[in-house]
C-alpha cells in the first residue's frame, strides 16, 4: 500500500512540475487592478484555508498511522470515550473564526469591484454583444465596432456593458479580471483595466450551443496614443456596420475578426429591448420611440 | 466494565405505545400531510414565478383588463363553501351515518364542479379575447398558476367520487372513514391556495 | 408510404454514427439475450413474482442498486469518451455536437440516474433494518418510486439512439433549451426523463421520513438512532423541499416548448435568468442531499472499524441537520457572475457558512479514530479515503464561495475538478463504503477483498491523476464544455494526465464489476449475520434478511444497543413468536411506471394521443389502488418459527 | 346529550366559526380592494396579512391538526415548509429584481 500510495505522490508531483514548466497559469498572473484583487483575494483564501487543511491532514495521518489495529499497538485505547466539550468548542470555533475572517475579505471585495479601477482616469466604455457564435464590441464613444478581438488602451479603466442576442453566456478575459455573464434584455457592467501592453488570452465562458468552443477572442492593449491611432485606422479603413451587417451576424456562425467604421445609432440598445430591456426599470438605456421604430422597419426587411 | 457506568440502561415507558402492530391510519395521516407541504412548495415556485413575470405584459392586456370581478369572486365564496361542507362530511363520519357523509361529499363535488366550470368559462373568454398562453410572460404565469390550483380540484373530484363509491358499498370502516378523511384534508389544502391565488393574483391584480 | 416510413426513420432513429450503430446492435442482443435466457430457463414467472411485483424493500434496494451500477457504466463511458476527445488538442474523435450531447447526458445520468438511485439502494437496504421496522412506512409507494426512477432513466436513456440526446448541458439553462435553439425530441427526453423519476423521488423522500419518524423500534428515541438513520432523515428532508421546485421548473419549460408560453424564452416577455434561479433552488439542495447519506455511512463505518463509539454524537446530529436547512440558502453562488454585488454577497457568507457543519462533522470523525484500533477493512479504505480527499474538496468549495473570485473559478475547469472532488470523493466513495458495509448483510456472502483492493487503488490513483491537473487547469483559463483546444494555451499536457487517470478511475470500476461476479460464484458465505462486529440493529439479524426483518420487533436501550447486548453477553434471539402483518405485492407500480414511460415517450415526440394514453392508464393504476381492498397478509407466527430455526445464524 | 353527541356538536360549532371568519377575512380586503380604502404598499400588506390569517383559521378549525397524535412533527414540518416557501417566493423576486 505504501508503495503504491509513494507512486501516486511522484505521478502527481511530476505532473504538476511538467505542467509548470511549459504552461502559463493566466488566472494568477494578472495584468490589471481587477485581476490583482481577485489573485489577491485567491491567495488570501489559499493561505488561510491551507493553514487549517495542512495541520488537519498531517493529524488525519497521524491517527491512521497511530491507531491502527495492528498486534503490539501500545496507543491508548478508550472506546467509550466520545465526548469533549473543549474539542468541540474548538472545531466549533476555527471554522466559524475562518469563515469570519474570509467572509469579511469577500464583502470587501464584492464591494470594491463595483467601482471604476482606477477613479483619476476618464472611464471608457464598451459594448459587448454575444451572438451564436461570435462577438461583437461596440465602441459608442469611438463609433466603431469590432468582432472577435479587442482593442483597448492601457491605464483607462473600462466599462464593459454585456449583453447578449443568443443564449446566455459569460465573457471572461482571465487576465484582466474575473468574468461575468450576457444575459438577455438586461445589461451587466463589468469593469476591467489593463496596466501592461499584451495581447490578452479572451474565452466565451458559459456553454451557448454547437460552436460555443469557438467564441475565443484576443484582447490587445496598447498605450492610448497607439489606441487612438488604431481607431483613426478603423474608422478610415473599413466598411460601416449597417444593420444588414448585424441581421447577417446575428444568425448561427462561426466568423472570423473583422472591424467596422461606424455602428447604427442605438444599435446596442435596441438588442437589449428587444430581449426584454423594457422590464428593466433601472435601465438607462432604453432607445427613443422613434430610434426603435427606425430599427424595427429595418429589421423587417 | 466502562460502558456499563456511562450508559445506565433505561426502562422503556411506553413499550405498548410502539409495538410492532404501528398506529396505521396515523402513519398514512402524517404521510399525506408531508405530501401537502410538498405540493404547498410547488405552489409557493408558482407563486414566485407569478410573482417575477407579473408585469412582463409583452404589449399585451394586463391583469386589470382582464380579470372580472364577479367571476372570481364566485369562484372564492364556492370554494370556501365546499371547505366548509366537506368538514360537515367528516361530521357524518363520528355519527357513522353513511348517508350523512355521502351526501355532504356529493354537496362538496358538486360546488367543485361549479368552480371548475366556472374557470373553464373564464379561461375561454380570456383566450376569447385574444389573452392566450402564449401572449406574454404574465400571461404564462397566470395560466399555469391558476390552471394547476384548477387541475388539483379536478383530481380532487375524481378521488371524491372514487371515495363516495367505496362509502356507498362498504359503509363507514376503518379504511373508508381514513379515505374520506384524508381527502378532506386535500379539499381544505387547495382551499388555502386558492385564498392565496385570490389575493395575490386577482386582488392585486385589479388593483 | 414507403417513402413516409423512410423518412419518419431517419428522423425517429439516431443515424450516422458508429457508435449509435454499435449501441443499436448491443441494445438489440442484450434484449434477445435476455428474453432467451428467462424463456429458456422458464423465469418469467419468478421475475415477475419476485421481483418486478415486489414491495420488499431489500428487493427494491436490489433493484435499485442494479439500476444504478448499469448507469455508472453508461455514465462513464460518457467520461472517456470525452476524456478521449480531450486527450490531445485539435482532435475531432467527437465533433462538437457529439461532444455537446455526451456531457449533457454524462452530467445528467451521473447526478441523477447514478448517484441518487445509489442513495436510495442505501436507504432501502439499510433503514429499515436499521431503525427496527419490518419495511418503510409505504411499501407499494416504494414500489411505485423505484418504477418510476426506473421507466425515467430508461426513457432517458433511450434518446441516445432513438430521437436524438439532449444537448444543453445537465441543467438546461434555457433559453438554450428552448424551442428556438434546441428543436426535436432530446430536450423533451430530458424534461420526461428526469421529471418522471423525479416523482420517484419525490414520493421516496416523503416515504422515508415517516419511515424514520414512525416506525423505529420500541425506546429508540430520535437521539438514539444511528447516525445513518439521521442521514437518512436529513436528506429526506431536502427532498421533500427541493424536488417540487425541480418539478414545477422543468414544468415550466415543458410549457414554454411545447404550447409556446413564453416563461424563459428571449421574446414574450420571458426571462431566461429566472430559469437559472430555479434550477439552482433545487439544483444546489440537490447536491447536499446525496452528500448526506454518505456522511451517514462514513459515521457508521468509522466507529464500526475503529472499536469506538462515535465521537460527539449530538454535535454530528446538529450538523446534519443545519446542513439540510442551510442548503436551501445558497443557490446564488451557482451564479455570483450574474447576480447583483449584494446579493452576491449575501450567498457568499451563506455559502461559506455550511463549511462549518461540514468541517466540525470531519474532525468528529477524526476523534472517533483517535484513541481507537483501526481495521483496515474494505469499507473503512473507503472512508479513509475520503477524508483528505474531501478536506481538499471542501477546501476549493470555500474558495469557490468567495464571490470576486468566483468570477475567475467559475465555469472553468477549476470548478469541474471541485464539484467532481466532492461528488466522486464524497458521494461516490461514501456509497461505495456503505455498498462493502453492508453487502454481506443484504446478499449473505462476503465480497473478495484482494480485487476489492485492486479496485480501491485504481479508483483512488485515477481520480487524483484526473482532477488534481484540471485544477491547475482552471488556473490556466480552459472553459469547461470545451469540445476541443489548441495547442497554443499550453493545455496539452495536464490534459494528457487527466485522460490517463480517467482511464485508471474505469479500470477500477471494471475491477469491482469483476469482483462482484466472482464473489457471487466464490464468496464466503457469512453464517454470523454480523461479518465486522457491527454496532447496530441490521447486524442484529440472519443475513440475508428474512423478508419480514425482525422475527419479533427488538425493544432498544441505548444508542447502539447491539453493541452493548453484545458485550453483556445478552441473546437477541427471540422466544416467542407472533403472526407477522405483511404488505401484499402488487403489479400495479410496474405498470404504473409503463404507463409513465408511455406518456414520456409520447410527451417527448408531441405524439399528443399517446401521451394522453399514458396519462390515463397511469390516472387508472392510481385509481385501481385506491379501491382495491386486499392489500395485507399475515405470516402465521409457527412458519416465522420455521424460517427462524432453518436461518439460525444470528445470535 | 351524550359524550358522543356534545364532542360532535362541539366539532360543528368549530366548522361554523372557521367558516364565518373565512367569508370575513375574504370580505375583508375584498372591499379594500374594491374600495381603494389604502394606500398601493398597505393595501397589499393589509390582504396579505388577511390571506395568512385565512390559512391559520383553516388550519385551526378545519384541518384537524390539533387530535392529530403526528402534530408535533407536522408543525415542524410545516414550519419549515413554509420558511422554505417563502424563501423561494422572497429569494427569488429579490435576485431578480436589481
Amino acid at each position: 500500500m505504501k508503495r503504491i500510495s509513494k507512486i501516486s505522490l511522484i505521478l502527481f508531483l511530476t505532473t504538476l512540475l511538467s505542467a509548470c514548466s511549459n504552461a502559463d497559469y493566466i488566472v494568477l498572473d494578472p495584468k490589471g487592478p481587477v485581476g490583482q484583487i481577485q489573485a489577491n483575494l485567491i491567495w488570501t483564501s489559499v493561505i488561510l484555508l491551507a493553514s487549517v487543511i495542512v495541520p488537519v491532514l498531517l493529524l488525519f495521518v497521524f491517527i491512521v498511522i497511530r491507531y491502527r489495529d495492528k498486534p503490539g499497538n501500545r496507543a491508548p485505547f478508550k472506546p467509550e470515550w466520545d465526548d469533549n466539550k473543549t474539542l468541540e468548542i474548538i472545531w466549533w470555533g476555527i471554522p466559524i473564526l475562518l469563515i469570519g475572517v474570509l467572509g469579511f475579505f469577500t464583502v470587501r471585495d464584492t464591494f470594491v469591484l463595483e467601482e471604476p479601477p482606477s477613479k483619476d482616469v476618464e472611464p471608457m466604455t464598451i459594448q459587448v454583444t454575444s451572438l451564436d457564435w461570435k462577438w461583437l464590441f461596440q465602441y459608442p464613444e469611438q463609433e466603431i465596432a469590432t468582432v472577435n478581438y479587442l482593442q483597448i488602451p492601457t491605464d483607462t479603466p473600462i466599462n464593459f456593458e454585456l449583453t447578449t442576442d443568443a443564449p446566455i453566456n459569460s465573457f471572461w478575459v482571465p487576465q484582466l479580471g474575473g468574468q461575468k455573464y450576457t444575459l438577455p434584455g438586461k445589461t451587466l457592467s463589468l469593469w476591467l483595466e489593463a496596466e501592461e501592453e499584451g495581447t490578452y488570452f479572451g474565452t466565451a465562458n458559459n456553454f451557448s450551443g454547437k460552436d460555443f468552443t469557438k467564441m475565443k477572442f484576443d484582447v490587445i492593449a496598447k498605450s492610448n496614443d497607439e489606441f487612438q491611432q488604431w481607431v483613426n485606422e478603423v474608422k478610415q479603413s473599413s466598411k460601416p456596420l449597417t444593420l444588414n451587417d448585424y441581421q447577417e451576424l446575428s444568425k448561427q456562425s462561426v466568423v472570423g475578426t473583422s472591424e467596422y467604421s461606424t455602428i447604427p445609432a442605438d444599435l446596442f440598445e435596441y438588442i437589449v429591448d428587444k430581449n426584454g430591456g423594457q422590464y428593466y426599470r433601472s435601465n438607462n438605456h432604453t432607445a427613443s420611440d422613434h430610434d426603435r421604430k427606425q430599427l424595427e422597419l429595418s429589421n423587417n426587411e | 466494565m466502562e460502558y456499563a457506568s456511562k450508559n445506565k440502561i433505561k426502562h422503556i415507558e411506553d413499550e405498548h405505545d410502539h409495538d410492532h402492530e404501528h398506529d396505521e391510519s396515523s402513519i398514512k395521516t402524517f404521510g399525506f400531510w408531508v405530501f401537502l407541504i410538498t405540493d404547498l412548495i410547488l405552489f409557493a415556485t408558482l407563486f414566485a414565478t407569478y410573482t417575477v413575470l407579473r408585469t412582463r405584459y409583452n404589449g399585451g392586456p394586463t391583469g386589470e383588463e382582464l380579470f372580472e370581478i364577479p367571476i372570481f369572486v364566485a369562484e372564492t365564496f364556492i370554494l370556501l363553501t365546499s371547505s366548509f361542507t366537506s368538514g360537515l362530511a367528516t361530521l357524518g363520519l363520528k355519527r357513522k351515518n353513511p348517508k350523512i357523509v355521502i351526501g355532504w361529499l356529493i354537496v362538496t363535488a358538486i360546488l367543485g364542479l361549479a368552480f371548475i366550470g366556472l374557470e373553464i368559462t373564464e379561461f375561454t373568454t380570456l383566450v376569447e379575447e385574444g389573452a392566450a398562453i402564449s401572449t406574454s410572460a404574465f400571461l404564462s404565469a397566470f395560466y399555469v398558476l391558476v390552471g394547476t390550483h384548477g387541475i388539483h380540484v379536478s383530481a380532487g373530484i375524481i378521488w371524491m367520487a372514487s371515495t363516495i363509491i367505496q362509502i356507498a358499498r362498504y359503509g363507514i370502516t376503518k379504511d373508508t372513514e381514513h379515505k374520506t378523511y384524508i381527502v378532506t384534508l386535500y379539499w381544505h389544502f387547495l382551499d388555502v391556495v386558492w385564498i392565496f391565488i385570490f389575493t395575490v393574483v386577482y386582488l392585486i391584480g385589479v388593483m | 408510404m414507403l417513402e413516409s416510413i423512410k423518412t419518419f426513420a431517419a428522423d425517429f432513429f439516431v443515424t450516422g454514427d458508429p457508435l449509435i450503430y454499435g449501441a443499436d446492435v448491443s441494445i438489440l442482443l442484450v434484449t434477445i439475450a435476455v428474453i432467451f435466457v428467462l424463456t429458456y430457463f422458464k423465469k418469467w414467472n419468478w421475475l415477475w413474482r419476485e421481483w418486478l411485483t415486489t414491495v420488499d424493500h431489500k428487493k427494491i434496494g436490489i433493484m435499485y442498486l442494479i439500476a444504478s451500477l448499469l448507469m455508472m457504466f453508461r455514465g462513464g463511458v460518457d467520461a472517456l469518451l470525452m476524456r478521449t476527445q480531450l486527450a490531445f488538442p485539435n482532435a475531432d474523435f467527437l465533433p462538437s455536437d457529439k461532444y455537446n450531447e455526451i456531457f449533457t447526458t454524462h452530467g445528467t445520468i451521473m447526478i441523477l440516474f447514478m448517484a441518487m438511485p445509489l442513495m436510495f439502494a442505501l436507504f432501502n437496504m439499510v433503514v429499515p433494518l436499521q431503525i427496527g421496522a419490518r419495511d418503510v412506512a409505504y411499501p407499494f409507494l416504494n414500489a411505485v418510486s423505484f418504477w418510476a426512477f426506473f421507466f425515467g432513466a430508461m426513457l432517458f436513456n433511450l434518446s441516445f439512439v432513438i430521437g436524438g440526446s439532449p444537448d444543453a448541458g445537465w441543467l438546461s439553462y434555457a433559453p438554450l433549451s428552448e424551442v428556438q435553439f434546441s428543436e426535436g425530441p432530446g430536450q423533451n427526453f430530458y424534461i420526461w426523463g428526469i421529471q418522471i423519476s423525479g416523482i420517484g423521488s419525490l414520493a421516496s423522500g416523503i416515504n422515508f421520513l415517516v419511515t424514520i419518524l414512525k416506525m423505529r423500534a420500541p425506546g429508540m428515541k430520535l437521539m438514539k438512532m444511528p447516525l445513518f438513520s439521521w442521514s437518512v432523515l436529513s436528506s429526506c428532508i431536502i427532498i421533500i423541499f427541493a424536488f417540487p421546485i425541480l418539478t414545477v421548473t422543468l414544468g415550466l419549460l415543458f410549457v414554454d416548448r411545447f404550447f409556446g408560453a413564453s416563461f424563459f424564452t428571449l421574446d414574450g416577455g420571458g426571462n431566461p435568468m429566472y430559469y437559472i434561479n430555479l434550477i439552482w433552488m433545487w439544483g444546489h439542495p440537490e447536491v447536499y442531499l446525496v452528500v448526506l447519506p454518505a456522511f451517514g455511512v462514513f459515521s457508521e463505518v468509522v466507529s464500526t472499524f475503529s472499536k469506538k463509539k462515535i465521537f460527539g454524537y449530538k454535535s454530528m446530529v446538529f450538523a446534519l441537520l443545519s446542513i439540510s436547512l442551510l442548503s436551501f440558502f445558497t443557490w446564488v453562488h451557482h451564479f455570483f457572475t450574474m447576480a447583483d454585488y449584494k446579493v452576491d454577497a449575501f450567498f457568499a457568507i451563506t455559502t461559506m457558512a455550511i463549511a462549518i457543519p461540514t468541517g466540525v462533522k470531519v474532525f468528529n470523525w477524526m476523534f472517533t479514530m483517535f484513541r481507537g484500533r483501526i481495521q483496515m477493512k474494505p469499507p473503512m479504505l473507503w472512508t479513509l479515503a475520503f477524508i483528505p480527499t474531501f478536506l481538499v474538496g471542501g477546501m476549493t468549495g470555500v474558495m469557490l464561495a468567495v464571490a470576486p473570485a468566483d468570477f475567475q473559478y467559475h465555469n472553468s475547469y477549476f470548478l469541474i475538478a471541485h464539484f467532481h472532488q466532492v461528488l466522486i470523493g464524497g458521494v461516490v466513495f461514501g456509497f461505495f463504503s456503505g455498498i462493502y458495509y453492508w453487502w454481506p448483510k443484504i446478499f449473505g456472502f462476503t465480497l473478495n477483498e484482494k480485487l476489492g483492493l485492486w479496485a480501491f487503488w485504481l479508483w483512488n490513483i485515477g481520480f487524483y491523476s484526473t482532477f488534481m491537473p484540471q485544477y491547475a487547469l482552471g488556473f490556466m483559463g480552459m472553459p469547461r464544455r470545451s469540445s476541443t483546444y489548441g495547442w497554443d494555451m499550453g493545455w496539452w499536457p495536464l490534459n494528457f494526465v487527466s485522460t490517463i487517470g480517467a482511464f485508471l478511475m474505469g479500470a477500477g470500476f471494471i475491477f469491482q464489476v469483476w469482483q462482484i461476479i466472482y464473489s457471487v460464484r466464490q464468496g464466503k458465505k457469512d453464517t454470523t449475520g454480523d461479518p465486522w462486529d457491527g454496532r447496530t440493529l441490521e447486524w442484529s439479524i440472519p443475513s440475508p434478511p428474512p423478508e419480514y426483518n425482525f422475527a419479533v420487533i427488538p425493544t432498544v436501550e441505548q444508542q447502539d444497543d447491539f453493541w452493548y447486548k453484545k458485550q453483556q453477553g445478552k441473546s437477541m434471539k427471540p422466544t416467542k413468536y407472533k403472526s407477522i402483518h405483511m404488505p401484499k405485492n402488487s403489479g400495479i407500480p410496474f405498470i404504473m411506471g409503463s404507463f409513465w414511460f408511455i406518456a414520456g415517450f409520447g410527451l417527448t415526440f408531441e405524439w399528443v394521443w399517446l401521451g394522453i394514453i399514458g396519462l390515463i392508464g397511469v390516472a387508472v393504476s392510481i385509481v385501481a389502488r385506491h379501491l382495491q381492498k386486499e392489500r395485507d397478509y399475515y405470516i402465521p407466527a409457527e412458519e416465522v418459527e420455521k424460517t427462524e430455526a432453518s436461518i439460525g445464524g444470528a445470535r | 346529550m351524550s359524550k358522543e353527541n356534545q364532542e360532535i356538536q362541539k366539532d360543528f360549532n368549530a366548522y361554523v366559526i372557521g367558516f364565518s371568519l373565512s367569508i370575513i377575512l375574504t370580505i375583508i380586503p375584498l372591499v379594500l380592494v374594491l374600495y381603494g380604502m389604502l394606500d398601493k404598499t398597505m393595501l397589499i400588506i393589509a390582504i396579505l396579512l388577511a390571506a395568512s390569517l385565512q390559512f391559520l383559521v383553516q388550519i385551526y378549525y378545519f384541518m384537524h391538526l390539533k387530535e392529530n397524535k403526528n402534530r408535533g412533527y407536522i408543525l415542524i414540518t410545516l414550519a419549515v415548509g413554509i420558511i422554505i416557501a417563502v424563501t423561494v417566493v422572497g429569494g427569488s423576486a429579490w435576485v431578480m429584481n436589481f
